[in-house]
């Protein structure tokens, strides 16, 4: 219960902050929409609306991707900024409760990003969708998740490093791949209807697999990480 | 230190005498003494060197791991026992990177002999590129951070690399997959020729040695060089105790 | 939290037990050695200056006491434990003042706070009187990154105050500060080591610091570091 | 002749930088790499070489556009670090030489990675060029130019912004569009064959002539810029 | 440039020229006025020390003068110009060391002199020697990334030095330095008033600091601000 707590505060610590300056959301609500617009004038979605669907849940991963990690950066270089997080590694609190506050919070964030991203690239691309829609709103958030999680945690890591800006992405981006191939695939199977529902099913629960096993280890790591020098 | 020892010495060079012998007597094996392939002619000889530096690649990560993970175990506990863990992760995520790297290049040059393309988005392919990948990613974090955190921020990082690689191969079996089938326990069709053996065994024996020679001269190294910044900071140490309070 | 003027340093009865106990502590950066065996003691309820030239290895002291940082070699114990098991009753303030700019000085007290709590309720410290102690206006609708130096500095003090510790860890607290401010923090200091703790221990205060002048009435031990080693009259022994 | 001296001083000052390190040249080059693999895997360019072939300049701009950002905000974080900048802006010498010196050395550093990317690019997605290959070869660092200078400006612009990371792809990619769009058709152009030379000569006629203009904007408001409190 | 003790305030022949006049100047920062309606004047070889508790504005004085901030309201002149147009003739130090941290000292100082040339060589200021005055050698072959604090800050007076400034600008040129190497600083500002100037100008100096006792033999003048007006006595008339 007073880990619960922990989380809680933590949580509304960060929705407060993001909250005064809207920093996060607004940029990567744009970043997301600038993505999309390039890859419509790469692409010519009208012109081959075939080509599009199947394009088409690539490129929404890739726009959410690439959008948040720098939000996901930002997210905590407001932690490091009056070295706040030595006060943090300083509190009795349990620093997993820090860590599973700001991914909810972070979660929130690119959740919000979505809901007015999708109506929007359905509008650019043109997309009908062919197959069962309400499978997206499975797919979304559970993609969602474990981008943000592990994002959150090797945001972390790579805290005190050099270069942060830039090794987010390096060491983000292997590790999530299979969690990307797998969103990719089951959200180009519902846009498409090419897969059958056994097929998306199957990816869906490996999405559910991966979120799970991300989310221990994580949890479980945190604290070295956090604590080490 | 284990690198000023003669004998140990010795015993490096005669290793690596060993395996250079064993790479020679590979090489001819599968270069002048096997038949031609019927079906893919001379540059079916790659097999003799796409297959071994393959095999040993799945291999070195996992020592990554364990030693990982008896870096965190030790972390606190026995700190110098953790820097060797630590030397050995680093040298065993360096030799995993090169053999992934040979088995990614020999692999290329055979798909362009025969599927007449250097790369496709197949499942065993793209498993072996996640892999180069996520171990290039492990060496990034090394340099990038600063001294002082990058071990144990490295093998956090390892102990993800080390979960996701089976992931990757979970998840994408499902794909099409142009490359071979597994030779060995496969269907009924799979194990190889007879004539083949012995350059396959003899490939398999020198790069296998020959993985563990630089694995050891690279940890080696890093050894000395963990020690080497030891000494330094001894010195200072006691130099400035030597001065009179 | 009267603020009454108790400037002088005020003789405490000698506690036998130690605070913070440093066994031969080594610390080293890659080749350079930024602590150098030091072996030191600080009795409970006293409190210690520690001096130094610049890169003397002052706040690498203070952020191994924090167990901020681990020692290379050597052990630290505080009140016999690890530093890790101590948290709840130690606090550290460094120069930075480790806020968020965002939130008002409330919001921010209160955060912290919540992190010290152990069962459902907030209710280890409370913010309004910490603010109030180091007289800030606990209504005051200002985010912290508009405060100046020295309100930000207060509020600072008022958050490591607020967690009630017994061990309290200050680098530098009077840099950058104007004389007067400074002096505010000086009798706020002298006024804490007043406050009973609930267990019945004592106020440990260790602090660095280059304006001697302004230590001096606090300090019961002053303590000099030089390269990475404490020379000048032991402290707490 | 003082103005070029200048010039190269500030460019032999940030190379020598970037040596002391080498982490931006890394990390892009690691980092488009990891991009194109994300591509890859989202678009599965086997199963439909014809798709493929229209999306890859696209992908290939895309990827260079994102490295790129990440390096083009390192290499003025640089400056910010110890406040250099302030003596940067202290000093008598001219102003636009500081930005000249700095978008060539950035020009250098994304050359550097194209010519590492480029044959991996086209290896994994196993692309026959189809029209004629040397154009790329202009295209490239027409394209790399005004992805450059704009970017080396705007990073400057948002330099003393709260979310610097965040805003500079904010405002770089509407900039860039127009530049973005002639890159991508006129490198989609050479690798179909799908544009006569006439088509090709004009998208590159307008790469050009947006070089030329941008360049000279940079360079005349760069001061303004720069000592914007 | 020989590092003879010259701490003693050196009575100067009072020169009429004004080096810098503030003409009611105000900075308002958003709806916070850090300058209000400032007008003051430094004669040209004069040592001003600014004090001020605070949020005064030193620092927002001192930029302003320097050119880095326009002043909301009012004028500046330098020796009779806009700071924009007298760049050559000042140099500004402020409590960030302004120098690249992978860079050695030399490849700083050689960097920073090659800004100022206005011909084909780079012969304006001379590293070495500037590096040699303020005590370091010129050989060492590390980043300043890992120099201590105080060696960071005697390059950066290496930096600002070399340029040879007819208006040197420091901003709280003691803050986190020990009190050895402050008063080593002090001797050399106190030498570098001495330095002839080639057209056959004088020296001024003006700086900020909270360490009173320190500066006090180096001042011809002191001034004190507060809430960003000046109050004390008026420096330079
Ligand atoms: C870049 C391209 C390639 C990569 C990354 C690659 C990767 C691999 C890997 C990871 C293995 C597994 C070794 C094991 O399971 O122990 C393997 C085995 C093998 N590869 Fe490749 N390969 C590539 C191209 C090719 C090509 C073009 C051929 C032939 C047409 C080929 C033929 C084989 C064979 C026959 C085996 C042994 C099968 C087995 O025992 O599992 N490979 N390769
Ligand atoms: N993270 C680090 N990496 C490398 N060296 C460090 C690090 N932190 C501190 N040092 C070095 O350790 C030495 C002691 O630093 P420390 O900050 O403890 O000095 P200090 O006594 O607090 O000095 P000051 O009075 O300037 O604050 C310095 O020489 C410093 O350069
Ligand atoms: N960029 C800025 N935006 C808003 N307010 C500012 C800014 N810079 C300074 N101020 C405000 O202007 C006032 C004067 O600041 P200044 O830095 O000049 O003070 P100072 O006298 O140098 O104080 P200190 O002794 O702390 O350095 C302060 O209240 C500060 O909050
Ligand atoms: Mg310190
Ligand atoms: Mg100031």
């Amino acid at each position: 219960m007073t880990y619960l707590h922990h989380v809680l505060d933590h949580l509304r610590k960060d929705l407060r902050l993001e909250w005064r300056s809207r920093d996060s959301i607004n940029g990567m609500l744009f970043f997301a929409l600038l993505v999309v617009v390039v890859f419509g004038l790469a692409f010519d979605p009208a012109g081959y609306p075939t080509t599009t669907r199947q394009i088409s849940g690539g490129v929404l991963w890739v726009a959410l991707l690439f959008a948040s990690i720098t939000a996901l950066n930002l997210s905590w270089a407001r932690e490091l900024r009056n070295q706040v997080l030595e006060a943090q590694r300083m509190a009795p609190a349990p620093a997993s409760a820090l860590f599973v506050g700001k991914a909810l919070a972070n979660m929130l964030f690119v959740l919000v990003v979505e809901a007015f991203l999708a109506p929007i690239f359905i509008v650019f691309f043109n997309l009908h969708v062919l197959g069962n829609v309400w499978l997206l709103a499975l797919i979304l958030p559970l993609g969602t998740w474990a981008l943000v999680v592990n994002g959150t945690f090797f945001a972390a890591l790579g805290l005190r490093a050099r270069n942060r800006e830039l090794l987010l992405p390096l060491l983000l981006l292997p590790i999530s791949l299979p969690a990307l191939l797998a969103m990719v695939q089951a959200t180009t199977g519902v846009l498409t209807a090419d897969l059958d529902a056994i097929q998306i099913n199957t990816w869906i629960k490996q999405l559910v697999g991966y979120d799970i096993i991300f989310t221990t280890i994580c949890i479980l790591l945190f604290e070295t990480v956090l604590n080490a020098e | 230190m284990e690198q000023r020892n003669p004998t140990l010495r010795s015993v490096g060079w005669l290793w690596f005498g060993i395996a250079v012998a064993v790479l020679v007597v590979g090489f001819r094996q599968a270069i002048f003494l096997t038949p031609t392939d019927a079906a893919q002619g001379d540059a079916g000889r790659i097999f003799y060197y796409h297959v071994p530096t393959a095999m040993l690649s799945l291999i070195f990560p996992y020592l990554n791991f364990a030693a990982s993970l008896a870096y965190l175990f030790w972390r606190t506990r026995d700190p110098l026992k953790a820097l060797s863990a630590d030397a050995f992760a680093l040298a065993s995520a360096e030799v995993a990177v090169v053999y992934a790297s040979i088995t990614l290049i020999t692999g290329s040059i055979w798909g362009r002999v025969a599927w007449g393309i250097w790369w496709t988005w197949d499942a065993r392919l793209t498993s072996m590129l996640l892999l180069w990948l996520l171990y290039v990613s492990y060496l990034m974090l090394r340099r990038f951070s600063a001294t002082g955190q990058s071990q144990t921020l490295a093998a956090v990082l390892s102990v993800f690399a080390a979960v996701d690689v089976p992931i990757v191969y979970m998840s994408i079996r499902w794909w099409r997959t142009q490359h071979p089938a597994p030779v060995f326990g496969g269907g009924p069709n799979s194990g190889m020729d007879k004539s083949m053996l012995p350059a396959f065994f003899w490939n398999l024996a020198a790069w296998a040695i020959w993985g563990i020679f630089i694995l050891i001269f690279r940890f080696a190294l890093q050894r000395r060089r963990q020690f080497a910044e030891q000494e330094a900071a001894l010195q200072a140490i006691e130099a400035s105790l030597e001065i009179p309070q | 939290m009267p603020q009454e003027m108790s400037t002088a340093a005020t003789t405490r009865p000698a506690t036998l037990a130690n605070a913070v106990q440093l066994d031969s502590v080594s610390k080293i950066y890659g080749s350079f050695a930024a602590l150098r065996n030091v072996s030191t003691t600080f009795s409970a309820g006293s409190c210690t200056v520690i001096l130094g030239e610049n890169g003397a290895g002052k706040s690498t002291l203070l952020r191994v006491v924090a167990g901020l940082i681990n020692p290379t070699r050597g052990s630290v114990t505080i009140f016999s434990e690890s530093p890790h098991q101590q948290r709840r009753r130690m606090a550290y303030m460094s120069h930075s003042p480790m806020l968020y700019d965002e939130l008002t000085a409330m919001e921010n007290l209160t955060y912290f706070a919540g992190l010290h709590r152990s069962g459902g309720c907030a209710c280890v410290g409370s913010p309004e009187m910490a603010l109030r102690a180091v007289g800030l206006d606990p209504g005051l609708n200002r985010p912290v990154g508009q405060y100046s130096q020295g309100m930000r500095q207060r509020t600072s003090l008022a958050r490591v105050l607020q967690s009630d510790p017994e061990l309290l860890l200050l680098d530098e607290p009077f840099s950058n500060l104007d004389a007067a401010s400074a002096q505010h923090m000086v009798e706020l200091l002298a006024d804490f080591r007043t406050w009973p703790v609930l267990g019945g221990g004592s106020r440990t205060i260790l602090m660095t610091t280059h304006q001697t002048a302004l230590a001096k009435p606090l300090a019961d031990n002053t303590l000099t570091m030089r390269n990475g080693q404490v020379l000048g009259p032991e402290g707490g022994e």
